[in-house]
């Protein structure tokens, strides 16, 4: 019994060591870290990771025959292929180095928009992007974009009351015309886990491509992009213990060979003349200039610290913490949740209103008590707009939060009734 | 952050409501928490003669609003933009400066504000709102004393 | 006498103890790293301040009332005002942080791309973009794409057979038609040091835009932008001290204001509904997703230590170390240097061949040595076709590089010639 | 890395210049350098009868292609492929593989080579060029044993 526990839990106060800021105090209070959906902390390992990489080994990378740009160029492709493990991709060729996930999606569109008409990736009027009603903006707007500068139609599948996707009029919204349909895994705002069997299959039906928004799901559950059945998948480093300004576009080799570039510069080049220019294979097609090199190499450490702790283990201990939350909020008087309000289905993000007490109040009241936790629209400002709040308030976990934080949370938001209530 | 003062107006605005007469009115939004001022403005030889507002945002907002209603409804439109220009430079100072209760009133409740640059646009929200009501009804009705 | 030397000297050894990898040994020889224009390294001060903010300070930025996003929102807005200063630009507001300069570049190609028909950034058949024939690939790819995209016409400025600009025909290249003139400040192949005052006074007598190529420039001398003249200036991080995964677009704040957006998403959006969005002001409007937010803290960290150094002082270092370079490589037979080969109006990389030895063989040899150098079309292909050459070994020297290195380098070259010459 | 096997090779090239008669003739260049190869090939009953090139580029490119060509000629073209692979998969080794020498002959010279990846590029230049021609001829003339 003792032994099947040690097998799915970790022990929390040793990964908590790993992060300084989680020593901190806000206000004379224990930092309350509760706003991972936005981004994470980094843990030692990672930071010593990035920092040996730089203090010894680098240099610019592709481009040079010295010792240091080749030991640079090996960890920057090692990243590449510790990714591509990540993520069971089974080809390193397929990950594409980006600033972030927004980076991710332009670059899709962007492509996409550039193709010579005739190309299965070229849009024009009379064919459709299909997303969802609680997409982040990042994976909203690129399409919006799109669609405005090719004539194409951007439709979405609406949601239910309950904060899931309503999947009614699945057929006509993904049809023959729709050429990519782009959706969230797990939302950020909602904590939503969408259907992606479900959804795939209805693409392929219709010949239509998938973009699967990763960037709230590889950092808390094992992600397998062979067996989510998807074309291209995406994440962002600095929600999954990695710095800011690295993110990842995985996509099916075949379709990066034959899509064409996005941003045009050093490195994704073949042979270049002033009257014009070929491009490199993919992924180098897509990674113009310098690239991230060093937070490529954190990246790949914080791969490492994730599958350490074990991504199964992880998403074990946030589920538990994400039930008492719930079961807390629950309990409490005027306190309601947007979104799936059991764990059926869900990640570790938790949206909710106080009645009568404005989310920008909510935040600061609890910040005041040390927690931090995060208001607003959360870059989904559809999502509020389709439940009637100007905003919400969220907190979300990760593999350091604990069970007596998730405490701390609920008895801050009865402090919080208190003092606006008067 | 909280002061008394602030919570005395979020809870009991002052001038709040839509008033007719008026000159211009306008709706504004502060797109990053949805917070939102619908306000009426009138403007009679060169004063402000009258400003009604409704909205729903954040304490900050509705406070700040109301204390605004206070500042400018009876002065002229010249002092009224310095009040403005002066509780605008407050909230941009990032706690660094002391504000003037001469010129401020419970306006200097926000001095703390300052420090938050993501509550600052819920302070400006209605103070805004008023500025670009009152230019539009002084460049439409020739009103003011510019 | 020595308060002079003092003033407009400093003390490289110091300097040298802040860049743990100068420390090193190549193949038991110590490291003489001399590819500074393919990127530079990195000292503690700026590592350690990025790793202070990452440790401490850390989250998200722009969207949180909660201490830490308060601190990371301080810290990054403060970065900004910092390379703001360090461009002398009138207004915080005109620096948008990118990945690198070549994101910089497709900003404004795709954003002028995105511009509506009849916008003062629209380009269309008859229009043209004139660059130089000494362009990186990152400022002249993306032009050749938006003039595909567009059909406008690309243009070029020759070069003379000494490694400048040959003016003979800017009236014509240059004329009532160009749109936007984008050009190199000091070229990272040739070094040489373009006449930004001729080019910017051609532009504005036919109301053509300028973009200068800062990436050369910024790291090496001080910068005005005001001074200048220009109209958008991009540089960098990783080669003025900064990690990899930051770069700068300055623009006149009036452009910037009116330009159409680049990349969509989070961050850089005024009101979003799924039918459609309003976006944000610059820079905001420019820096679509959570934006390398740590990586321009330690943006802000190497202005500070090369401010602290003084760039009129660092370039008068590396002029001392250009001019014994080029003096030294006059004086060997077999050796020719491509590129002005005086040290007027020129920067600190120096391109060279050897007869009858391969580049590539050249860098191999000489990294046996502990020399590093780049060997290469470094980015700029058409140059060596301009010159017959099928690429270039490159010495390019920095703050911390000392004429001894210089020696070393002279020394390493006559070492290659008599292996090779066997 | 300039194993004395290497440095002859580049001195002094085996099978150099363009010859006739042959069944294809290609053209590959290296863009990262500029570093370019002619190659021809004659194929005769499945027999890899002659390979010629010119070409310019580093010392690893020349003295490869000039390795290439002894261990391709007279050979079979299913032998002189499976030749190729192995030579591939040596330079793709990062130092790692113990090359066969009674499969590579003076091949082996390179497995220093494969510790560099700037240079592996230059190492299968001309390997490169003679496997797309002689592809191009057992297709053209229906030739090999395939
Ligand atoms: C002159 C010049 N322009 C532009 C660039 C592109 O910079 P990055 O690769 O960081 O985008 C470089 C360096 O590679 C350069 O030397
Ligand atoms: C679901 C989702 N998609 C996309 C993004 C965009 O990520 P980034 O801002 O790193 O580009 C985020 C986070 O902001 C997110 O939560």
């Amino acid at each position: 019994m003792s032994t099947l526990l040690a097998a799915t839990t970790y022990d929390v106060a040793a990964v908590r060591a790993d992060f300084p800021v989680l020593g901190r105090e806000i206000g004379g209070k224990p930092l309350v870290y509760l706003d991972n959906a936005s981004s994470a902390h980094k843990p030692r390992q990672v930071l010593d990771a990035e920092r040996a990489f730089v203090e010894q080994h680098y240099s610019n990378v592709h481009r040079g025959v010295h010792t240091l740009s080749q030991e640079a160029t090996d960890a920057y492709e090692a990243s590449r292929e510790r990714v591509a493990r990540f993520l069971h991709a089974p080809d390193a060729h397929e990950v594409v180095f980006t600033k972030n996930a927004t980076e991710a999606y332009n670059l899709v569109a962007y492509s996409f928009g550039n193709a010579a008409a005739g190309s299965r990736f070229a849009l024009g009027p009379g064919d459709e992007v299909c997303v969802t009603e609680m997409e982040h903006h990042s994976n909203l707007v690129p399409w919006q974009m799109l669609c405005e500068r090719t004539g194409a139609t951007l439709r979405w599948i609406p949601l239910t009351d309950d904060g899931r996707l309503d999947l009614a009029d699945l057929e006509s919204l993904v049809n023959e015309r729709t050429k990519l349909l782009a959706f969230v895994h797990v939302s950020n705002i909602l904590g939503t886990e969408n259907p992606v069997d479900v959804l795939v299959a209805r693409a392929r039906q219709v010949g239509a491509l998938t973009l699967l928004d990763g960037a709230q799901s590889a950092p808390h559950q094992p992600v397998d992009v062979t067996a989510l059945g998807v074309d291209f998948f995406v994440l962002t480093g600095h929600k999954m213990l990695a710095p800011s300004g690295v993110g990842v576009l995985w996509g099916r080799r075949e379709l990066l060979d034959a899509m064409p570039p996005f941003m045009g510069g050093g490195s994704m080049i073949e042979v270049v003349r002033m009257t014009g220019s070929t491009y490199a294979p993919a992924p180098e097609r897509f990674e113009a200039g310098t690239p991230v090199i060093s937070q490529a190499v954190a990246l790949a450490a914080a791969c490492d610290y994730l599958d350490g702790v074990g991504l199964d283990r992880i998403a074990a201990h946030e589920h538990a913490l994400t039930g008492r939350l719930l079961d807390g909020v629950r309990d409490l008087p005027g306190v309601s949740v947007i979104g799936p309000d059991t764990l059926e289905k869900r990640g570790a993000a938790v949206s909710f209103a106080i009645d009568g007490v404005h989310p920008h109040d909510v935040g600061q009241s609890l910040d005041e008590l040390g927690i931090a936790v995060r208001v607003g629209h959360h870059c989904a400002a559809p999502v509020c707009r389709r439940y009637g709040v100007p905003a919400t308030t969220r907190a979300s976990s990760y593999l350091y939060n604990t069970e007596a934080e998730i405490d701390v949370l609920l008895e801050g938001i009865v402090t919080v009734q208190r003092f606006w209530g008067r | 952050m909280y002061q008394e003062i602030i919570l005395d107006h979020y809870k009991n605005p002052h001038h709040k409501g839509l008033r007719e007469p008026y000159d211009v009115e306008v709706h504004h939004v502060n797109p990053t928490c949805g917070d939102e001022v619908t306000l009426r403005v009138k403007v009679v030889d060169g004063v402000v003669e009258d400003v009604s507002y409704d909205g729903q945002g954040c304490s900050i907002s509705q406070a700040s609003t109301s204390v605004m209603t206070d500042l400018v409804i009876g002065k002229a439109v010249d002092e009224a933009m310095s009040t403005g220009e002066a509780f605008l430079e407050l909230m941009q100072s990032r706690g660094q400066l002391e504000p003037d209760e001469d010129v401020l009133e419970d306006g200097i409740a926000f001095a703390g504000v300052s420090r938050y640059p993501a509550r600052v646009k819920c302070a400006l929200l209605g103070w805004m709102a008023w500025k670009d009501a009152t230019a539009q009804a002084v460049a439409t009705t020739g009103e003011g004393s510019a």
